[in-house]
Parts: C-alpha cells; structure tokens; sequence
C-alpha cells in the first residue's frame, strides 16, 4: 500500500509517501503540514471523509519559544499504540499523527492528526480520540520562554483541566 | 554497571540535572533515598509514574531495577 | 485582513488569498484543497488550532459520476449564514467552507471545512457543525450514475437517516 | 410576465421539466392545481419547502407569487 504512492520529486500532488493504515512520527524539525495532508489524502483515495487537526504555537501574550521533550523509549510505541487503539474503535481506512519534539517558534506547527474513513463521523471522532490521549496521555512536557531576554527564564506548562475532561469522555460508553 | 535515573519534564529542575546514576538493585525505598526530599514528594504523588527499562510500572512501589537498567521519572505530561 | 495575505505567485505557501473571519465558495469546477488549506493557516497565523474537514466522491461499488444541483438564490446566502452562526456559536479565529456544484467522478473533492480557533474543541465543533449542517440543511440535490454505461441511468440520493440525528445534536443543549 | 415554477432535485424528474412557467398571481391551490398529481403529492409532504422571491416560505400555503416572480419547489435535500 505505501509502496504504491511512493512517488519521485515530479509528482506534484505529494510529495512523500505516508504508510497505512498508520503513519506516526517524532519529528526534531519543520512539521510539512501540506505536504503531509496531500500524500494521506493520496494514499486513502477510496475513503469518502478525511477529518485532520493541525495545532500550533500561539503567539500567547509574550511566549517566544516552546520547548517539548519527550521520553523516547515511551513516545514512539504510545503514538502507535494509540493509533492502534483508534483504528480498533473506529471504522477507518488509515490514521496520520504527526508530533514536534524540540523547540519551536509562535506559528510552528506542533502537531498534525488525520483520519480518512468512510463517513465522516469516524473520520472525525478519530481525529478528536488521537489528539485528546496526545495532549493528556502521551509522554510529552512543554516548557516555554517568554518576554525579550533570548537567555530568559524557561516556564514549565501546566496540563489544562479541560484537557482532562476530553479525555474521560473516551472512558465512558458514548 | 549502575542504575541511571531519568528526571524528566520539570522534575529535571527539581533534581537539578536531568540523569544521575545509583548504584543496583534499585528498589522503591532506595529510589526514594536516591533523588532528594523535593522529588521524593513529587513521587508519592498518584499523577507522577515511574518507568523501568522502557515499560512503565502498574505499581510503582513494586521498582526493582537492575544493573544497567534505565529508572524514568514522569511527571504529569503536558503535550500537543 | 484579507489583503494582509494576499500574495504572487512568487509565495510558495500560499497562492490564493481567504477571506476572514469567514470563507464561503460554491465551486464549478475543481476545488483546491491543499492550496485552500495553506491559505487559510496563512490567514490565520494566530490560531493554535485548525481543524478541517475534505468529503470525497467515494467509488462505492459502480458509482462512475456524481452531480450536485442547488438552488443558487438560497445556496450562497445559506451557506454565508451558516458561518456566521458557526462564529456566534463557537470561539473561532475564523472559518473556511468550499462546496462543489456540478458533476465530479470518484476521488474529486465535494466539500471543504476548516475552522481555527485558540482551542481545539471549538475548531472540531465548527467544522463539524457546518458539516453536518451542510449535509441536511443546505440546498443541494445529489444524484449519481452507476454501472459502465456513459449514457446510463442518473438516480438521486436520498439523504441519510444518520446525517438528520448528526444535524439533531446542535439543537439540543449540550 | 408570468410566474415561473422550479423544480428541484428529484421533482425535475416527476415534473418532466426543471421549470415551466404560468400566470400569476399563483396561490397554494393554483400552485397543487398547476404542477401535476405526482408533484401535488409531494408538495403535501412537510418535509418539502417552498420558496418565493428568494425566500424559503414558513407557511408554504399562504403561498402569495405576483407575475415576475419565481417559486421554487424544494424537495429534502441531501448535500456535501
């Protein structure tokens, strides 16, 4: 299946392959989010609904560098168990979660989720169950530098309560 | 051969580094006397989990790491 | 606004303008979805996040083409208003909603949804509610060809029975 | 001038035509009265709106087309 979209630099629709019906990645640099989005949107041609989620750094009041670090050993084979987990749940053709390790600017993608289904309810719920485990379920910590002093003073962020709630609606039967 | 333990997220500036190493077997007590009275704390809190050898612990109390065995500290993940 | 964003062919991000805070298109012929979607995080550089959805024509068994008619009095100005509910409704930064008229074959793009917002749950929920809105609340009539004869038998959609319980949850309280 | 009728979606088939036109002023009855039996029938259902001049009628019986004018028979749509 990825070997068939696998397309060479002339290819002008995508550009890279993803694999199926799971691509997860760590990435320590630029997040290709177009890119990323038009080779899952090529490789689940015969799925009717792609629901995606692109978060990224907000210019916040003064914030001028996020930092996220992660604990390898855990984060790679959590995403692929979550994306396992999904695919279980849901009626998907495939599912794309894309995540930024490092540090980054306001404006920077952080992370990238895609579901391609059927219909698009699964599409989206999909899309909702990998983002709501990655931000309260994963094995990430975000710290952020704030104000003009290139050498100022790192804050660690605090998980969010609603980030909780999201969570706990995936424990209860719907 | 040691035990290496891993402070991660913001217990790094609580431990004031982010690795030491200790000696092995590593038990939960021993853990506890290993990291100082500050992560110690953190520790007996229910949100923080502790890792062993890449697999995280059901029952952190039940720590037994050996020689050459990696111990990760994780505190309440922020990600996404 | 609008303008801010406008650029030459010469911008490699983005090669069409959006218009903010809302974008509504009804589309005779192919619809950009990658070059739709760059603008719109263009547009919206402050958003920490975008959520967006792309239906497709599925090649369900036979299906060989696919038309949509609409009733171009009510379409456009439905759609506008449907937005601007969606940005009364929810947190937006702003919303983007591109429909196809006319015959498409299977893979072409039908719709396309994005939301962004501060917050992830608003950007889900708007781009949700404007689909399911526009799946029974909007003016248009499907209708497709099967089987492998070019001048064979157009029959029409019926609306589904899911697609009127997905509309029926927004105008419960949550 | 007169008042043209369109059918949309499935009713162009049950019409045989996607419009035709007849002279105003058009009222409910004049509306059952001039598309067919087959239309009438689904005009009757509640799940079929009428639109006059641009607007989607409330109350489809108080229907009220002057010449110039165009009605729109809607039937249940199913888009995206």
């Amino acid at each position: 299946m990825a070997r068939k979209w696998r397309c060479s630099l002339r290819c002008r629709v995508a550009r890279l392959s993803v694999r199926s019906p799971a691509d997860i990645r760590l990435l320590d640099r630029g997040l290709s989010v177009g890119e990323g989005l038009a080779a899952f949107n090529a490789a689940h041609g015969e799925a009717g609904a792609i629901a995606s989620f692109l978060g990224k750094v907000r210019p916040d009041g003064d914030v001028k560098a996020l930092e996220l670090t992660h604990y390898a050993p855990l984060t790679q084979p959590g995403m692929e168990s979550l994306a396992q987990q999904a695919i279980a749940r849901f009626s998907l053709d495939g599912v794309l979660a894309w995540h930024r390790v490092g540090v980054m600017q306001p404006g920077d993608a952080i992370v990238l989720v895609a579901a391609a289904a059927r219909h698009r309810r699964d599409a989206f719920d999909a899309t909702m169950f990998v983002m709501d485990h990655l931000k309260s379920a994963a094995w990430f910590w975000k710290r952020e530098r704030r104000g003009s002093d290139p050498d100022g003073e790192w804050r660690w962020v605090e998980p969010r309560g609603e980030d909780h709630a999201d969570l706990a609606r995936w424990t209860t039967p719907d | 051969m040691a035990v290496r333990i891993l402070f991660l997220g913001p217990l790094s500036d609580l431990a004031g580094a982010g690795e030491r190493e200790v000696a092995g077997p590593l038990d939960w007590d021993g853990l506890l006397a290993s990291v100082g009275p500050q992560v110690a704390g953190q520790l007996r809190d229910d949100r923080v989990n502790v890792a062993c050898a890449g697999k995280v612990l059901a029952d952190k109390t039940a720590l037994a790491a050996q020689d050459g065995e990696e111990v990760a500290l994780l505190p309440p993940v922020s990600g996404g």
